[in-house]
């Protein structure tokens, strides 16, 4: 079991990331990523995301550990970004190898689930020239009740 | 010296990301010392508290010594 | 809606379509791909996937208009790999971008699932020497029941 | 004539991916002209059967001409 969880304040590449991840994946049959970026249109000028240093790597790599706890993985890998975003930008990338694909599936969406609404991430927005901070959504609760 | 961190918008009800105070033993104590709209933003049961690094389970139990970190973590809004 | 389905009869870079994907998605909140690759280990020393022609990339262009029917998506990626393959070699490639990320998980997921037994490839693997077909798996069919 | 495809593990009951026969009108008249352990093969329910590229039914409803492809499409086993 690999598992290779980031917390970055500078950009990254995530198509180098992935190509680096799958590489070395070849006895996993399937490999499942998610990529979240910086919404562009809507009038957001710019997305900054803060986070605690004692608490956010260590909370991110617990939630690595549960996922690998509970499905078969081969390899796990979580990238977040902190710091000033722009409009196109990847702010996360999660991937998860597996021999089988439902196991890949249910451990990306379980990680992006719980990153979303249960790591130490504070995020604010820029629009029209105001930044903004951004409370936690109702829906991003409810997808955590899935997982029990 | 305590060092008070204030995350997300808590930095703004601040006025900075940081805060030294003097030494406090309470929780109370800490409430006590700062401006009175600070202090009731603070209370907010959403709020939670870590000391050092570490999540705090309940405020009134917290006795603070000289040089430790009080961050106020308000809900995260993360990915 | 972009939807972009392709057959391929020479092997491809899936990073490379996975960031040319990307780079036109700047709308896309999230985009789930999956990766299928031959497994190496295992003894297999060679995969053939046939096709037909009349059959095989109309069925995987329908498949495609279902799941945009389906989800609310930006774009969808669908590539399949026919011919001769080797361990590492990437075999099927789907990427989906939409708002919502749980809309981008569900689609792949489903096309996968489509892809896996209802599209027109026949498999088969050289271990030993030999060359034997591969069966369809039950765990395939029960993975479809789930859309209904 | 008519050009009779065989996909997947049928190939190798076929003996070759391809063949093409005299000119027959119905299904039955196809598989009446094959070597009898082929014909048992094809009359397997899970194999599909299409004509130029189109997905039949009913095997027993084809109507045969001069030129046409008939596929015989075993249960698929792809990504």
């Amino acid at each position: 079991m690999i598992t290779d969880v980031r917390l970055l304040c500078e950009p990254f590449d995530p198509a180098a990331e992935l190509a680096a991840f799958s590489a070395g994946q070849t006895t996993a049959g399937g490999i499942v990523s998610f990529l979240g970026q910086v919404r562009s249109g809507g009038g957001v000028q710019a997305l900054e995301l803060r986070h605690y240093e004692p608490l956010t790597l260590p909370g991110m790599q617990k939630l690595a550990e549960k996922a690998t706890r509970r499905w078969p993985l081969d390899a796990l890998l979580i990238i977040h970004r902190s710091g000033l975003m722009h409009p196109g930008d990847p702010i996360v990338l999660v991937a998860a190898a597996s021999r089988h694909r439902r196991d890949s599936f249910a451990a990306a969406e379980f990680a992006m689930d719980h990153l979303k609404s249960e790591s130490w991430f504070w995020k604010r927005e820029r629009a029209g020239g105001e930044w903004r901070w951004i409370e936690p959504r109702e829906v991003d609760f409810e997808a955590l009740q899935r997982w029990g | 010296m305590l060092k008070l961190v204030f995350l997300g918008r808590l930095e703004d009800a601040a006025g900075a990301a940081e805060r030294e105070i003097e030494a406090a033993e309470t929780y109370d104590d800490v409430l006590a010392g700062l401006e009175p709209e600070l202090a009731a933003t603070l209370r907010d049961v959403r709020i939670r508290l870590a000391l050092d690094g570490v999540l705090v389970g309940d405020p009134a139990s917290l006795s603070l010594r000289d040089g430790q970190e009080l961050a106020f973590l308000p809900p995260v809004s993360g990915g």
